[in-house]
């Protein structure tokens, strides 16, 4: 069981990241595109945190009577991401309400013919 | 006394987790909004409800027992007033059908 | 006997995301939503008892108020919607 | 068991990963988002990444959410049918993802106890936190202090994003609600929210505290912190929220955080030991590096809570139809 899918978590984090890779590069709507990005993002969190975990491990606060703990330095890396990703994903966001804000359209291809035009 | 105890806990986690299934079905199988509103409510209340009661018999006399009772107590207060936030914005979006989501 | 709890709400969960997909209005996704919250609550409680770690309900708790807040946000951007949409077909 | 569990929480998180890119309706998209990060939360948890698991559950489940349909809410609601054949991005896609599954060959297996992650510096720190720290929580030993840099770099990220959002979108304040006629509706609602309130600030504060001893910390504290003060807005209108936090406080709080990370590790270099080394905080090693532990929680805590209103406030006074 275990011999046969102890790669199941990587290939679901792979096809959720060609998930988040395609919306990106396929879809024009900007806002799409930032969804994309999370996708994207929550797919290499899910993949730090599948190594961390150790077979019969529990999670990493001390306690008597417990020997095997997870791998506490990827929680450190990915919970700092998760709050770092929502500042930036709100950034991004900013940007494509200034954007709509002086083109009238989130469409990459609209505002691509706009650009053509001035 | 402890077997009773487990015992008491299994039926009220069984039953909760019945009234859980029960609710699901209901918002998947009923015909309009409204009436899965009610289905949501069996779940957030009484399927919550019984599965956090079991919960707190397994964990006895302590922090985990009043943070559960914690979340039931927020939970008997956040569920209905979501569902009615719902309702009312729904009823309002009926009167005034203008909300019809394009996909369908 | 948890692992039956556990597997009883995955089954909900999965209920609910058909809805989520199916529709038809945004009402019903919201509804969804709201009820996969309230599911995800319990799994977290249950898992935490199932793991033999029940100190780490703080989890649960924060979903259980912070949820709510996100239905209450979607309700007034919708109805919000609505009722500029509305003002604007009188004009 | 657990394992099952892990199987089929990846399954449906995949299934509502397709369900986002192929739907239109971006308020739907924006629920389903919602959806995918309550259904990662628990998997984190079944992951045995509780800490982890409680940001995403502060931060999906609430902010994200929130700032997606207010995003929405300012452009639009439909996407455009793509006018071209997504033929080559799937040729692209496929191809990248064959090259990676084909890498993935050679990784160890799930849940390994030998693999190469975990024989690094992670058995010092689990072996040495109880010791040299004195508190239960590794992560959040490791975080505060074996990895103070690191975080320091995190909270200027953060502080920056905050500062290149208030430069994009600016603010307003808002003298006064409009009182219209839709808040009579609201009362429900109200009622609810001024009993939630203090007790979401109350919980934040638990978080921020209990931080080394249970999950929790600086990061999941200023989020649930600038939750409660959303809901407020939420129920009793922007206006009335910018009277409790003005916006010129928050410009100030976002920076006195980030200040009070930096002033942490220079007194320490003033004490005469290196920089962001709390042992040298107080008489004894351990108590020293509690209170270096808190006070940068604590700067955490501030900025991150300031950041995130001002992303908030920010969305919402662009709102030109009302307070959101």
């Amino acid at each position: 069981m275990s011999e046969l899918l102890g790669h199941y978590n990587y290939w679901i984090v792979i096809v959720l990241m060609m998930t988040g890779f395609y919306t990106v590069i396929a879809r024009p709507n900007l806002i799409k595109k930032i969804i994309g990005l999370f996708i994207f993002q929550t797919s290499v969190f899910i993949l730090f945190i599948s190594m961390a975990k150790i077979e019969g491990g529990t999670a990493p606060i001390i306690e008597a009577g417990i020997s095997v703990y997870s791998n506490p330095l990827p929680h450190v890396l990915i919970l700092t991401a998760i709050v770092v990703s929502l500042a930036t994903t709100a950034l991004g966001l900013a940007l494509v309400v200034r954007i709509r804000q002086a083109y009238g359209t989130i469409d990459e291809d609209d505002i691509q013919v706009q650009d053509e035009e001035d | 006394m402890n077997l009773v105890l487990d015992i008491l806990s299994w039926v009220c986690l069984l039953g909760g987790a019945i009234f859980l299934l029960i609710g699901a079905i209901g918002v998947l199988r009923f015909p309009d909004f409204y009436t899965r509103l009610h289905a949501v409510s069996i779940c957030d209340t009484l399927g919550a409800g019984l599965v956090l009661l079991g919960l707190m018999v397994q964990g006895g006399l302590s922090l985990v027992t009043v943070k559960l009772l914690l979340m039931f107590y927020f939970m008997i207060f956040t569920g209905p007033t979501a569902v009615h936030a719902l309702a009312e914005a729904a009823l309002q979006g009926k009167l005034k059908p203008l909300v019809n989501d394009r996909e369908s | 006997m948890f692992i039956i709890v556990s597997i009883v709400i995955l089954v909900a969960i999965a209920l609910g995301l058909v809805r989520a997909f199916r529709g038809p209005t945004l009402f019903d996704r919201v509804l969804a939503a709201n009820m996969i919250g309230t599911l995800t609550v319990l799994m977290v409680a249950v898992l935490g008892f199932m793991t033999g770690r029940p100190e780490f309900l703080d989890i649960a708790l924060v979903y259980v108020l912070i949820s709510f807040v996100s239905t209450i946000a979607v309700l007034r951007v919708v109805t919000l919607r609505t009722g500029a949409a509305a003002a604007g077909k009188k004009e | 068991m657990e394992y099952l569990i892990d199987i089929v929480l990846l399954g449906l998180l995949m299934i509502t990963g397709f369900a986002i890119v192929r739907m239109r309706s971006l308020l739907a998209v924006a629920m389903l988002t919602s959806i995918y990060s309550l259904l990662s939360a628990s998997l984190f948890v079944v992951l045995d990444a509780v800490d982890v698991a409680l940001t995403e559950a502060a931060i999906g489940a609430g902010i994200s959410t929130i700032l997606l349909l207010a995003a929405v809410a300012l452009t639009t609601d439909e996407e455009q049918a793509p006018r071209h054949t997504p033929l080559l991005p799937l040729i692209v896609v496929i191809t990248t993802g064959a090259a990676l599954i084909y890498g993935t060959v050679d990784m160890p297996h799930y849940g390994d106890p030998a693999s190469p992650v975990h024989r690094h510096v992670a058995a010092t720190y689990l072996h040495d936190t109880p010791g040299e720290i004195g508190v239960p929580n590794v992560v959040t030993s490791v975080l505060a202090s074996y990895r103070g840099y690191d975080t320091l770099g995190e909270v200027t990220v953060i502080f920056t994003a905050g500062a290149g959002v208030l430069a994009l979108l600016g603010y307003r304040t808002r003298r006064r609600n409009s009182r219209g006629p839709g808040n009579r509706k609201l009362v429900v609602l109200r009622v609810i929210a001024k009993l939630f309130f203090p007790l979401i600030l109350l919980f934040a504060l638990y978080i921020q505290f209990h931080g080394d001893y249970g999950p929790g910390g600086g990061f999941q504290a200023g989020v649930i912190f600038a939750t409660g003060f959303i809901l407020y807005a939420l129920a009793f209108g922007l206006g009335n929220a910018q009277r409790v936090i003005p916006h010129r406080m928050l410009h100030i709080m976002m920076a006195v955080g980030v200040l009070i990370y930096a002033s942490v590790g220079i007194e320490s270099m003033l004490l005469g030991g290196k920089f962001l080394e709390y042992r040298v905080l107080a008489e004894d090693p351990v108590t020293g590096q509690h209170l270096g532990i808190m006070l940068i929680e604590l700067g955490v805590g501030i900025t991150v809570a300031a950041v995130m209103l001002i992303i908030y406030y920010g969305f919402v006074s662009q709102q030109r139809s009302g307070d959101m």
